[in-house]
């Protein structure tokens, strides 16, 4: 029964990942009132790219054609562990948040390994990049994970949803500060604008393009719906540790409408709030963003100790 | 019998090569007369350990456990050292350093030397241990000038005026033993016999005892080569022919402590035991310190090991201070490895700075490449004076320093801190002496390094596995000593 | 009779013999030096004989008549010959001067006075009161051998406190067995050849007796 | 069980002592030697795994000193690092066998009976139950592995590395030996049961700590005294500096557990916090100090310094733990201690052996000329691989699942009640956090410069590594492997050891649960199932490579790589491995003694080269250094030459003692 469950979320997160993407541009849009592509594009996009011939750069190694599978793989399995619809699934104890970070690590050094395979400097330049936010998100969303434990007791998702949403809703500020620093960990991990520009391609500024800038067709499009994967597993863990309502316990059939509606709500409003966010901020300096995750760490730290010395 | 063999045979040699020096079979000979010694001593110690202690020469000459342990010792080195002396003598010779008449002066007073020591060992009477003392100086002072360049003169000068001065104090502290015995034991000849003192020791006269420990301290402790009074050593171990220097280092300073020993067992019945102990723990604690900071600015590599040898000696006397069993034990151990891997390494030395030419060791490289033998010999050699564990000298420096943490814990630092720095010195010279592009060339003789391995094997086993025998060997000295 | 009045000899002799010492620390030409080692071998010997006939022991008889014909006869006739032939300049310099060395000369007496007396009560032989003499002298030839600049007199420094030892053993005991008294004595007529021997080398290597020049084994 | 590894330990030595027998242009070394000395390995890994699970059981041999024989002791902490060293030692002897195969005949000799030496040497260093073998053996090994770096003496730079190892492995067994001094605590008896017996005062206590901190912390390569690890470990050669880096460092760990948890017995907080504070900066310095190298085998050796830093995080929390009374969470500590201490060894080991390939088939040391080396040596591509991604600590493989417990270890914080430990504590997970990603970048940049892209020096042709270093490879990244997803029966294996060091072990029911998960308090708490991880993402893998045939088409043309309208792409232009080390030197530029060397304008041939100094030499090194030749120098003035000096000074003496007599 929960097995169902549970293939029934993984497909859920992966099928409706773009859809998501979809949305943020054209929240993105209408924010900078321009005409808004229709929701449906980045499918549009994908189903391109599968048709089209892969075409491989001469000097790469086997690593360059495995990387989008195993890239897609992970956030396939990320999306599968995080309780986005159900607690307490099949998957659930294989692994706790700090494995899933692990996971992510996992995923970015792969793509950074394929991006130097090219032999060209834009995959070094976007490795090396990617490689230095990968090392100061590190600790800050560790700490801001940290905090999460150290109110409920336990790194398990489950056990985290679990104590939060039975709680009678009272103010975190603990929960607050590692909030905030969670939201900017999220934008530097998923290359979004005040770290990174997804759409640009301009070789000073690109982060994350860089990397994949030598993939085609179905490698590209693997990559490119990991990647909005990756953005929803973000969305659903941040879901999971600050705003657990609505989350189906023990996997039980009949509160599951009322989780697909939370989920799809939920998922909507921080749609809107990322492009709200985008649209405000510009992009910083690459240097710059040493201070912008420090200042996050210092958030995560500060809500670690305020759990400690006020007990809240 | 044996004992007039031990003693009659170097004498023997001595007065032999003194007509025949200057043959081609000179070395030979020599090398002949210190095996017949050494088989001597060993029949000698096969006795003592059968029958005990025994008198001979109406109680001139007296052998227990701890000298006759020591004859055994000074017969093995002194012949090993002649074998290594024949061809290292040629090659001077063939170097033109040396001519025939010298060497001839040099084989007679080498078998004067070892008859000298094997003397003062044997002797039961304090006054004739002097004598013996003094007659050891002068035979190797003429050795030390043997190749009449400044420096070995200056060094002979300084060796002679510093130990007969040095030698006097101890005769004036003898006298005050002899006057201090004469009341208990009445005039006449046994008075000064080490027997005798040594029953009586208990009623003897304890200031007047005390004064003459203070003389024979300074006195025999020029000889050891205890700090203040050390300055002559580095000067004539370095100058002198490598052998003689080996000998030296080995042998002499081994038998100058034999004579401190001596006077403190005597000096111990007196007074209570920490009087003589702090004295002696003093010296050597102040050798070991500052002997190890000496070691770093030499030039010269027979100087550095000379220095060595007054920080080893300085061990030595310390652990004899420490006195109690396993100190003693460790302080014998400690001569007997010393004096084997300390002759070892003047061996692959001598060998070394006649394949360089030189003994500044700025000009001695790559020893391994060109004759791996001496090379290995000098870089295990070394690592075995420095205390490095699978060597024999560690497990006496490991005994030493276990005891002192057990008794006097605050000295264990400057122990330890000093044996640092002169690893530190001593290996960081003789690395680069070792390894690296070579700058020495092939030598006429073939150099003779049996002996150099013999030494060093045995100093390993003795770091692995003390043999049953030899163990409760040491125990009766030790225990002797007290 | 022969008791008090040979103790009363005896240190006369005793007083002699420090005040030769004396005299060499302040002595400024080498050929004095040696007549004045010679005159202490002689007070050496005297006392000896004294005391061999006070108390009858007649080995001490032997070791007079050898102290005689050692220190008195042949070092000093042998040192003239090595002086002769080395042509050695007759005065020696000293490394500070005369008055400074006589008081430190007087001091290190009353030092070796206070040391003996505790000694000298015990001793019963007839001339226990010398042993503070005898040390004095030593202590004193000890310093001769430090202050001078010279091979020739700083071997008969060492000459000298040889001979304070002796007087030691003599009056503090009656004298030594006679096998170790010989053994003493050939000790240091050896040791006199080997410093002729030096001096000729030394003159050889740096054609002067002086010490100075053999200062170049240090650290540098 | 004692006489199985006894007998493996003489057997490596017989093996060595075989070496020198020069039959045959030495072929008995050439051929038989090192697969049997990774035989023997194998024996000793299993007899300690079985040893692991057993009681201790003590042994005396007749030898050593006449009133303080060897004694020999297996107990589950002995016989986990035996399953350390005879694992790892396997792999790499079957590694050494191809390395060496090539060495001249006389060398190969000698290299042969040091080698094993050295192996027996840290097998009797586990074995040894009394001060005098542990020290015999403890500077055995220092001096036979020693020998093995200076194996080519001729380079200046290794000497003066191999004297720097010697020197402060020495000052360290000194401060050791002072160590056992001190724990004797007075009778007089030196084997391991009489220290264990004496009871210390508490100042003893921390003397004791202090001196066997900075012991072994000075042979595993803690902070201040780590300076001879980056030169001696790339000096040496790749099987050596593997078994060194991989093995002999966890003797050191091996030493500190040792006399810290069993001989001095009550552990307390104190010293938790001052192993956290080192092991910390131990770890920082390490890694980022190792993303500024451009030598290979420096790199790796860094490396080993900053993985040091992490196994005493996992320590100073158990520590920590024991002192405030919290024994479960201790335990969990040590588990997570000791556990990276064999992931280490194995991955670190693997690192090193893929160094030695490359080195010995293209000469290359330099990142900066290696380029598109897995082409031409696949195998050993994918064996580095293995090992980059065990040591980047990522989830399927083992590197993440020691640095997973220590997380879990840090995250028992809550239980202390002293405030500023509780809150500190969380801190030092973050500096392990942010080492692991640091650790991720580094050897993005090695794999990526080294084996990916185009090959930046003279291609040259370089052929795969030979059968049996592929076999070396291989058994250490099956290990890398079978620890990443079986983690759960190490950790019952390691709680025995735990168990019979503290007598405290996991909670019950993290014991209880099957092979599958990893649980290390409770179920409900944290669990991570690593065989999951990788089942789930294969399937997802072959499902979409089958999707995507299936619905589209599997299609591919090779072209020329993006150039951006540029025409001819040169392989300069690709990152070298300074270019991948210049955020870091931007973002922690301080910490650096940066020499940069820019080319001048009319400059012929330009050259950019930068110098990355330690600066531990300005402030430990070099002014020791000072102080020993400035007291030399004033005790140099005691021997001035003249004569008449040396005798004021033996009169003065003679005068002192008689005043003092008197």
């Amino acid at each position: 029964m929960n097995v169902a469950l549970q293939l029934l979320q993984s497909l859920l997160v992966v099928l409706a990942a773009p859809l998501v993407l979809g949305w943020v541009n054209i929240c993105r849009a209408w924010l900078q009132n321009r005409s808004a592509p229709s929701v449906w594009l980045p499918y549009y996009t994908l189903a391109k790219l599968f048709h089209k011939d892969a075409v491989i750069a001469n000097t790469t190694s086997p690593i360059f054609r495995i990387t989008p599978y195993v890239l897609f793989g992970c956030m396939a399995l990320a999306a599968g562990i995080v309780p986005v619809l159900a607690t307490d699934l099949p998957f659930a104890p294989a692994a706790d948040i700090i494995a899933l970070v692990g996971l992510f690590a996992t995923a970015r050094v792969f793509a950074a390994l394929a991006a130097m395979d090219t032999g060209t400097s834009f995959g070094g330049l976007g490795a090396r990049r990617e490689m230095m936010v990968g090392f100061l998100a590190e600790p800050a969303i560790l700490m801001t994970l940290f905090t999460a434990a150290f109110i409920s007791g336990s790194t398990q998702l489950t056990t985290i949803v679990e104590t939060l949403a039975h709680r009678e809703f009272a103010i975190y500020p603990s929960l607050a500060f590692a909030g905030v620093a969670f939201l900017m960990v999220l934008l530097a991990e998923n290359a979004r604008v005040p770290v990174d520009n997804p759409t640009t391609h301009l070789e000073l500024t690109m982060l994350h393009e860089a990397q994949i800038l030598e993939y085609s067709a179905r490698h590209l499009a693997l990559v490119e719906w990991a990647t909005a994967i990756k953005l929803v597993a973000y969305m659903t863990i941040g879901f999971a540790l600050f705003v657990p309502w609505g989350i189906a316990e023990g996997g039980d059939w009949h509160a599951l409408p009322l989780a697909l509606a939370a989920l799809a709500v939920k998922l909507a409003a921080a749609g809107a709030g990322l492009a709200l966010i985008e649209t405000l901020l510009a992009k910083m300096r690459i240097f710059m963003v040493t201070e912008f995750l420090s200042t996050a760490f210092l958030l995560a730290v500060l809500g670690m100790l305020i759990h400690f010395l006020v007990r809240a | 019998m044996e004992i007039a063999l031990v003693l009659g045979m170097p004498l023997a040699g001595a007065l032999v090569l003194a007509l025949f020096g200057h043959r081609r079979w000179a070395p030979e000979a020599s090398a002949f007369m210190s095996l017949g010694t050494l088989v001597a001593a060993a029949l000698l110690t096969a006795r003592v350990i059968a029958d005990g202690p025994m008198t001979a020469l109406n109680e001139q000459v007296f052998v227990d456990p701890f000298n006759v342990f020591l004859v055994a010792l000074t017969a093995f080195v002194a012949f090993t050292t002649a074998l290594f002396s024949r061809p290292y003598m040629r090659t001077e010779e063939h170097h033109k350093r040396v001519n025939s008449a010298r060497l001839r002066l040099y084989h007679s007073m080498y078998q004067l030397f070892s008859f000298m020591m094997l003397l003062t060992l044997l002797s039961n009477n304090v006054g004739m241990l002097w004598v013996a003392m003094e007659g050891a100086t002068l035979s190797t002072v003429l050795l030390v000038s043997l190749y009449r360049t400044p420096a070995s003169l200056e060094a002979a000068w300084k060796y002679f005026i510093l130990c007969s001065v040095g030698i006097a104090q101890a005769l004036f502290g003898t006298i005050l033993l002899y006057f201090a015995a004469e009341k208990v034991l009445g005039p006449g000849g046994n008075a000064l016999l080490w027997t005798h003192l040594h029953e009586v020791r208990g009623e003897l006269e304890p200031t007047v005892l005390s004064l003459a420990f203070v003389f024979l301290l300074v006195g025999y402790g020029t000889k050891v080569g205890l700090v203040p009074l050390h300055n002559w050593l580095p000067d004539a171990h370095a100058e002198g022919p490598t052998p003689i220097s080996a000998v030296l280092s080995g042998l002499l300073l081994n038998v100058a402590l034999y004579a401190v020993v001596r006077s403190k067992v005597l000096v111990d019945g007196a007074l209570e035991r920490n009087f003589s102990g702090g004295l002696m723990m003093g010296f050597g604690l102040l050798s070991v310190v500052v002997a190890a900071f000496f070691l770093s600015r030499q030039k010269d590599i027979k100087r550095m090991f000379a220095y060595s040898s007054i920080e080893h000696m300085g061990i030595m006397t310390f652990a004899f201070g420490m006195g109690g069993p396993v100190a003693a034990f460790a302080g014998l151990l400690h001569m007997t490895v010393h004096s084997l891997t300390k002759s070892a390494i003047f061996f692959t030395v001598g060998h070394a700075s006649q394949a360089c030419g030189t003994q500044d060791m700025a000009s001695i490289r790559g020893l391994i490449q060109q004759s791996p033998a001496i090379g290995w010999g000098l870089a295990l050699g070394t690592l075995a004076i420095l205390g490095m564990p699978p060597f024999g000298v560690f497990t006496s420096e490991f005994m030493v320093l276990t005891t002192a943490m057990h008794e006097h814990w605050w000295a264990t630092p400057f122990l330890l801190v000093s044996l640092g720095v002169a690893f530190a010195a001593i290996f960081g010279k003789v690395q680069p002496m070792v390894f690296g592009e070579t700058t020495a060339q092939r030598q006429t003789h073939p150099p003779a390094l049996v002996p150099v391995f013999v030494h060093l094997a045995i100093v390993l086993l003795l770091g692995l596995y003390i043999p049953p025998y030899l163990v409760d060997w040491y125990r009766q000295a030790a225990a002797f000593i007290g | 009779m022969a008791g008090s009045f040979s103790s009363q000899l005896v240190n006369l002799l005793a007083a002699l013999l420090l005040l030769l010492a004396f005299a060499m620390l302040a002595q400024r030409r080498v050929l004095s030096l040696i007549h004045l080692f010679a005159w202490q071998g002689a007070a050496l010997a005297a006392s000896t004989a004294v005391v061999a006939y006070a108390t009858g022991q007649t080995h001490l008889y032997f070791s007079a008549a050898l102290t005689v014909v050692l220190k008195v006869v042949l070092i000093p006739w042998v040192l003239h010959r090595l002086i002769d032939r080395l042509n050695v300049r007759w005065d020696i310099e000293t490394l500070i001067n005369i008055p400074t060395t006589m008081l430190a000369g007087i001091g290190l007496a009353i030092f070796a006075f206070a040391l003996a007396t505790p000694i000298s009560q015990m001793a019963s032989t007839l001339t226990r009161s010398t042993l503070g003499i005898a040390l004095a002298s030593v202590l004193l030839s000890f310093l001769m051998m430090i202050v001078r600049r010279k091979a020739v007199p700083q071997v008969i420094g060492f000459l000298a406190m040889e001979n304070g030892l002796f007087f030691a053993a003599t009056s503090a005991t009656y004298g030594m067995p006679l096998v170790v008294e010989l053994g003493v004595a050939l000790d240091v007529l050896v040791g006199t050849f080997i410093f002729g021997i030096f001096f000729f080398h030394i003159r050889e290597q740096f054609d002067s007796l002086d010490i100075q020049h053999m200062e170049k084994l240090k650290e540098d | 069980m004692l006489t199985a590894s006894l007998l493996a330990a003489l057997a490596w030595l017989a093996i060595g002592l075989a070496g020198l027998i020069p039959a045959g242009n030495s072929a008995l070394a050439r051929r038989v030697l090192f697969p049997l000395g990774a035989a023997v390995g194998l024996v000793l890994a299993a007899v300690g795994a079985q040893a692991a699970w057993l009681p201790p059981a003590t042994m005396v041999l007749p030898l050593g000193l006449p009133d303080l024989p060897f004694h020999l002791r297996i107990d589950p902490l002995a016989g986990f690092f035996l399953l350390l060293l005879g694992g790892v030692g396997a792999g790499i002897s079957v590694y050494g066998h191809g390395y060496w195969r090539s060495e001249t005949a006389g060398r190969l000799g000698l290299i042969c009976l040091q080698y094993h030496v050295f192996l027996a040497a840290m097998a009797f260093v586990i074995l040894a139950d009394d001060a005098y073998l542990f020290m015999v053996a403890w500077e055995t090994m220092a001096l036979a592995s020693y020998f093995l770096v200076t194996t080519d003496h001729r380079v200046p730079a290794i000497r003066s590395a191999g004297f720097l190892y010697l020197l402060i492995a020495h000052i360290g067994a000194i401060a050791i030996l002072l160590c056992f001094g001190v724990l004797h605590g007075g009778h007089g008896d030196y084997s391991f049961a009489a220290l264990r017996a004496a009871e210390l005062t508490p100042f003893w206590a921390n003397v004791a700590f202090v001196l066997a901190f900075i012991g072994f912390g000075a042979k595993a390569g803690m902070i201040p005294l780590h300076a001879w690890l980056p030169e001696a470990h790339p000096a040496a050669p790749s099987p050596v500096s593997a078994l060194m880096s991989g093995v002999m460092i966890k003797t050191a760990i091996y030493g500190m557990v040792r006399v810290i948890y069993d001989l001095i017995g009550a552990v307390r907080w104190e010293w938790g916090v001052v192993v956290l504070l080192i092991g910390a900066g131990t770890t920082l310095f390490g890694v980022l100090f190792a993303l500024m190298q451009h030598d290979l085998k420096r790199l790796l050796a860094y490396h080993s310094v900053e993985n040091i830093g992490i196994i005493l995080l996992g320590l100073g929390m158990s520590m920590v733990f024991f002192g405030f009374g919290h024994p479960a969470a201790g335990a969990l500590g040590l588990i997570a201690a000791l556990y990276h201490t064999l992931n280490h060894a194995v991955f670190k080991g693997l690192l090193f052996l893929g160094a030695g390939s490359i080195l010995h088939s293209t000469g290359l040391r330099d990142l900066n000329h290696m380029g598109g080396l897995a082409r031409t040596m696949p195998a050993t591509a994918f064996h580095f691989l293995v090992g980059a991604l065990a040591i980047s600590a990522l989830p399927p493989l083992n590197g993440f699942v020691s640095e997973w417990l220590t997380f879990q270890t840090a995250l028992q914080a809550p239980l202390l009640e002293n405030g500023i430990v509780r809150s500190l504590l969380p801190l030092f997970a973050a500096t392990l956090a942010l080492a692991g990603a640091l650790t991720a970048m580094c050897f993005v940049k090695v794999y990526g410069v080294a084996f990916l892209g185009q090959p930046r020096g003279k291609a040259e042709i370089s052929h795969d590594a030979g059968l049996s270093e592929r076999l070396g490879l291989a058994w250490l990244s099956a290990g890398c492997l079978v620890l990443g997803l079986f983690p759960a029966a190490m950790l019952h294996m390691l709680n025995q050891v735990g168990a019979s060091l503290t007598g405290h072990g996991l909670s019950a029911d993290a014991l209880e649960s099957n092979w599958l998960w990893l649980v290390p308090t409770q179920p409900a708490q944290a669990s991570y199932s690593p065989l999951i991880f990788l089942v789930v993402v294969l399937v997802v893998v072959l499902v979409t490579i089958r999707l995507v045939r299936f619905f589209y088409h599997g299609r591919v043309r090779r072209a020329d790589p993006w150039d951006c309208g540029f025409p001819e792409q040169t392989s300069r232009m690709q990152d070298t491995a300074d270019a991948f080390g210049q955020p870091i030197g931007l973002v922690f530029g301080p910490l650096y003694q940066m020499k940069r060397h820019l080319p001048a304008p009319e400059d012929g041939a330009p050259k950019y080269s930068i110098k990355v100094e330690d600066r531990h030499w300005g402030w430990v090194y070099l002014p020791v250094a000072r102080l020993a030749e400035f007291v030399s120098e004033k005790v140099g003035l005691l021997q001035r030459g003249r004569i008449s000096i040396y005798l004021l000074y033996s009169f003065l003496t003679l005068i002192a003692l008689l005043v003092f007599v008197r």
